[in-house]
């Protein structure tokens, strides 16, 4: 049988955000694969470069939904490095908090999207309702269910009174439960055994090999994770373990990803019970000291890296941002070779693909070098023009 | 089998969606919301509108006299914002030295029309 | 190797290579020439057991491009390799044979810096749009968007 | 069946297709307030499934480019047509006045006909995803066939009769089917699942892998009157499970006078359905999609073979005890 292109996405059930497949099938089996991210370029990175350190904060947050405390996090981080900021504990723990939530909440989203990716609606409302109890603790907190602004260079914006650390602390039996129930489910419900297990295995030497990272890397038992081998915020203090699975197929990553919502529970509820007192911020200067920096930070998708480069002033000269899906795109493309078609879907879904943080964005006018927003009418006067253009012969 | 039993124990209980016009969302006490200016409080420093990060606070004319730290002071600038291009971070309010703009508790809609301002 | 490295251990080793550094307490990075960065790579593989490449970081310092290739390993170091490239037409060999997640990470660089990896089997666009003007990179310290150029995307209202 | 007008009203309003239509859209509404609720969401109020025929009966009709508008247009229809010609033979309240000697046969071929339709739809939509979806949707059809075919000839095996209606008449006499075989009611309940393209079976229109198979291409009244077609079929299929192994509309003894016969008839059609619905839409929201080499294992190895062990079962009843 000759070879079939299948072009899938930019627009596509399956995906959440625009991305382009080009799968190359022989059958029903995948031959190859071909990527095309392309679809929104914002240049985050380049408007980084002109904003002062108070201004590309919340710029880094919106590289991402999902992820937004972990890009801000990750950059605060460097910065305050270069500077030789010695950053409360308090402040920390905060930060740790918020993280941890911002973990849980992500792998919630997953657990819901691969359910709903091979049919299974139901487990995707489930968790999605529980994750409403998460984003509702973080909206208690920073006063945002995504963008949570929490961070500054030199410490975290807002403190935690007692009453929300109470509120989130009832809230964490529920959830517990909740866990509980989806660890349960995971290995005894037939629908999804069948369809992830042996789905999109990746050795461990492979893993390694194509340099994936976060739940992708450790289900495959690479113990890789940058809270432990590098230790930042208050993972040092917290007593919890790296989540490995020897599966190394979707079965394998779901539970870790499983098992790392009750680590992320775990450290949740050390942090508030043992908040210690103090300032949450110190005064940060303005500008930064000549250098360079590699900020690592594991983000619920996997090790996230800000390169960020200083030059004296109160700007970066330059900041690369290494998100984790760009990482693991490498090893989905080993994954796939010889795979269903109909375990594309699932096996694409499996790394958690972010594809928002991948191109990383922003509305960049190039005529006037603004950032800003567009108005309705503008946007459909464009689409109506393009459309035009594409009835012109 | 644990599915099963949950299935049939929702069916059997109330859902859990809000219905939002009819039931009100309880908003927290943190909530980010619509950005308001206290126009007695400004003393027209502009630091609101250098940190922001969407350009959304321009500084126009308004030449008034405040109150400030015991001092009567002439003032000829004051705070505007684009209430659509607001990001809601919170930046101004946190470096506002007077605490003259300010998120407010509730809800703040969203648009299109870059002309509507708060002042 | 799963014991830490450290800089005595390594400045060693890497002396034929180029200059060794401690930048942090745990990264440490290798200055080296262009045309050595290929066994350097091989050399770091093999002698210091870093298996895994973290990132490639592209920077323009106005002068030269920089090129810093991180690697690490079971021993939970980074070690930089550290290279500079003219900006006048860049290119240097690809890693992407040595090191597969390379591939992508060079396809993002070549697309954003202009810089060839000659070798690599899928230089495509990968960031920008396909109607991308062939010779502008827009993260390029000296890059101004031009003028009358659309470079697509969605159109801005200017205040 | 001398009276034409009282025909006409038997084939037209009720029990016919203008009941057909309502209950259609009312056991849709049902099975996704149930599957809502279990899910702990609202789910849809009582009208919806009327105000999206309604509304899809509005929309602007898309032609993709290149297809053959007369067959894209008809094919819908047959199947609507095929559907609905099914239910008068399944009887609702009292005997249905058409059933003849085979009918069972006949709705088992009429049944048949949608997923026809579908695959000759998702083939002429010169559509990537329509295509997939028309080829997964007749190798599906090739796989639960047998089994539910096999699993609703059995009873009619031990009734000794091919009409729907003596089989309804003969479980009045003696006990229902579904306890002298659960095999077959399962195997009939799961083909009758396949059959409408339901989870775990909704292979052919996997939102998430070809985005709506060949239902993909549809659009304003042909969608409208596909989506009736599975509705009805609902019906249909559930109505034949309720009087092939449920009892039908007869109460296990006679009811005198005839006119109280067919109202306890209807509300025992109702009641039947209604429990077959509740039925498949828990197996809708408990399961996931299945893929399409794993349902061929499944379908094969399992269910066909416990159909036939079902056929088996039911000779050596027959031998023994019913003609004995």
């Amino acid at each position: 049988m000759p070879e079939v292109v299948v072009s899938i996405g930019p627009h596509h059930p399956a995906l959440k955000e625009p991305v382009n497949f080009k799968v190359v099938v022989d059958g029903e089996k995948i031959v190859r694969l071909e990527l095309d991210l392309s679809y929104n370029h914002r240049g985050v990175e380049k408007a980084a470069e002109q904003r002062d350190f108070i201004r590309v904060l919340p710029l880094m947050e919106r590289v991402c939904g999902i992820c937004s405390h972990s890009h801000s996090t990750a950059f605060a981080k460097g910065i305050e490095e270069l500077m030789q900021l010695e950053i409360p504990p308090r402040a920390q723990y905060i930060r740790t908090i918020i993280a941890e939530l911002e973990r849980m909440h992500s792998h919630l989203l997953w657990l819901g999207v691969a359910a709903h990716v091979i049919g299974f609606n139901t487990l995707f409302m489930w968790t999605w309702r529980d994750r409403e109890a998460v984003q509702d603790t973080v909206e208690e907190m920073s006063g945002n269910r995504v963008h949570y602004g929490m961070n500054e260079v030199g410490g975290v914006r807002r403190d935690l009174t007692p009453a929300q650390v109470t509120a989130a602390l009832e809230r964490l039996p529920n959830l517990e439960e909740r866990i509980k129930k989806y660890v349960d489910m995971v290995s005894s419900e037939e629908t999804m055994l069948i369809r992830f297990r042996g789905v999109g295995k990746l050795s461990k030497e492979e893993a390694l090999k194509y340099g994936t990272v976060g739940p992708t890397a450790r289900a495959s038992g690479v113990d890789y994770d940058t809270r432990k081998d590098d230790p930042y915020l208050a993972y040092a203090d917290v007593p919890w373990n790296v989540v490995t699975d020897t599966n190394g197929d979707v079965y394998g990553r779901t539970r870790v990803r499983i098992g790392e919502l009750w680590e992320s529970l775990k450290i949740v509820r050390y942090c508030l019970e043992n908040l210690p007192e103090g300032s949450i911020r110190v005064t940060a200067p303005r500008n930064a000291p000549t250098g360079e920096i590699l900020s690592r930070y594991e983000a619920p998708r996997g090790e996230l890296a800000h390169f960020i480069r200083t030059n004296g002033t109160d700007k970066v000269e330059r900041v690369d941002i290494r998100t984790p899906t760009l990482a693991n795109w490498t090893s989905v493309a080993i994954c796939l070779v010889n795979q269903n078609l109909a375990d594309l879907p699932v096996i694409v879904a499996a790394i958690d693909p972010c594809l928002s943080c991948t191109s990383r964005i922003t509305l960049l006018d190039k005529q006037a070098k603004k950032t800003g927003v567009m108005s309705l009418d503008e946007l459909i006067w464009r689409n109506r023009s393009r459309d035009q253009e594409q009835v012109r012969p | 089998m644990s599915v099963l039993r949950e299935m049939f124990e929702n069916l059997l209980s109330r859902p859990i969606t809000i219905l939002y016009p009819k039931e009100k969302v309880p908003i927290p006490g943190a909530f980010r919301g619509r950005v308001a200016i206290t126009d007695e409080k400004c003393i027209g420093c502009s630091k609101c509108s250098l940190v922001c990060p969407a350009r959304a606070i321009t500084m126009i004319d308004g030449p008034r006299e405040v109150e400030f730290n015991g001092k009567t002071l002439n003032r000829k600038k004051r705070p505007q914002v684009k209430l659509y291009k607001c990001i809601r971070c919170g930046l101004c309010e946190r470096h506002c030295p007077t605490g003259a703009i300010f998120l407010k508790n509730e809800l703040s809609s969203s648009g299109t029309d870059g002309e509507i301002v708060v002042m | 190797m799963t014991g830490p490295l450290t800089l005595d251990m390594i400045a060693g080793k890497m002396k034929e290579f180029g200059n060794s550094e401690l930048v942090r307490k745990n990264r440490i990075r290798i200055t080296t020439t262009p045309d050595k960065v290929h066994d350097t790579i091989r050399a770091v593989q093999a002698m210091l057991g870093c298996d895994r490449l973290i990132t490639i970081s592209a920077v323009d310092n106005s002068r030269t491009l920089e090129l810093i290739y991180h690697l690490t390993g079971p021993h939970r170091m980074i070690i930089s390799i550290a290279i500079e490239l003219e900006r006048d037409q860049p290119a240097i060999p690809t890693s992407s044979d040595i090191l597969p997640p390379a591939a992508i990470y060079e396809r993002q660089i070549h697309d954003l810096f202009g810089i060839v990896f000659t070798g690599n089997p899928n230089l495509n666009r990968i960031m920008l749009n396909e109607d991308w003007p062939a010779d502008e990179y827009p993260l390029r310290k000296d890059w101004k968007p031009g003028p009358d150029t659309f470079y697509g995307g969605i159109k801005v209202e200017r205040t | 069946m001398t009276d034409p007008v009282s025909g006409l009203i038997y084939i037209l309003i009720f029990p016919g297709f203008l009941f057909l239509f309502l209950y259609a859209l009312f056991l849709a509404f049902l099975d996704r307030k149930i599957a809502a609720r279990m899910q702990q969401r609202v789910g849809p109020p009582f009208f919806q499934p009327f105000a999206d025929f309604i509304k899809m009966l509005g929309k602007e009709v898309i032609d993709p480019a290149g297809v053959d508008r007369v067959i894209f247009d008809a094919a819908p229809l047959v199947a609507l047509a095929a559907v609905m010609t099914a239910y008068l033979y399944i009887p609702i309240v009292g005997n249905s006045p058409l059933a003849f000697q085979g009918d069972l046969v006949v709705v088992l071929y009429l049944m048949s006909l949608p997923t026809i339709v579908l695959f000759l739809l998702g083939w002429l939509s010169r559509n990537i995803f329509s295509a997939i979806g028309g080829i997964r949707s007749v190798t599906q059809l090739f796989i639960y066939e047998v089994p539910f075919f096999l699993a609703l000839l059995t009873p009619a095996l031990m009734a000794g009769t091919w009409s729907i209606s003596e089989i309804v008449i003969w479980q009045q006499k003696n006990m229902w089917f579904v306890f002298l075989q659960p095999i077959g009611f399962i195997i009939a309940l799961i083909g009758l699942q396949a059959k409408l393209e339901r989870t775990p079976f909704d292979i052919p229109e996997a939102e998430t892998e070809i985005v709506a198979g060949p239902w993909t291409e549809l659009t304003g009244r042909r969608l409208a009157i596909m989506d009736l077609t599975v509705d009805v079929s609902f019906v249909v299929g559930s109505a034949l499970v309720a009087a092939v192994f449920l009892g039908g509309p007869l109460m296990p003894w006679a009811v005198t006078p005839g006119w109280l016969a067919v109202v306890v008839g209807f509300f025992l059609f109702l009641a039947k359905t209604l429990a077959v619905l509740l039925i498949l839409s828990s197996i809708k929201v408990a399961t996931g999609r299945i893929r399409i080499d794993q349902l061929n294992d499944i379908g094969w190895k399992y269910i066909a073979g416990a159909s036939i062990v079902q056929v088996g079962i039911v000779l050596v009843m027959n031998y023994l005890w019913v003609y004995a």
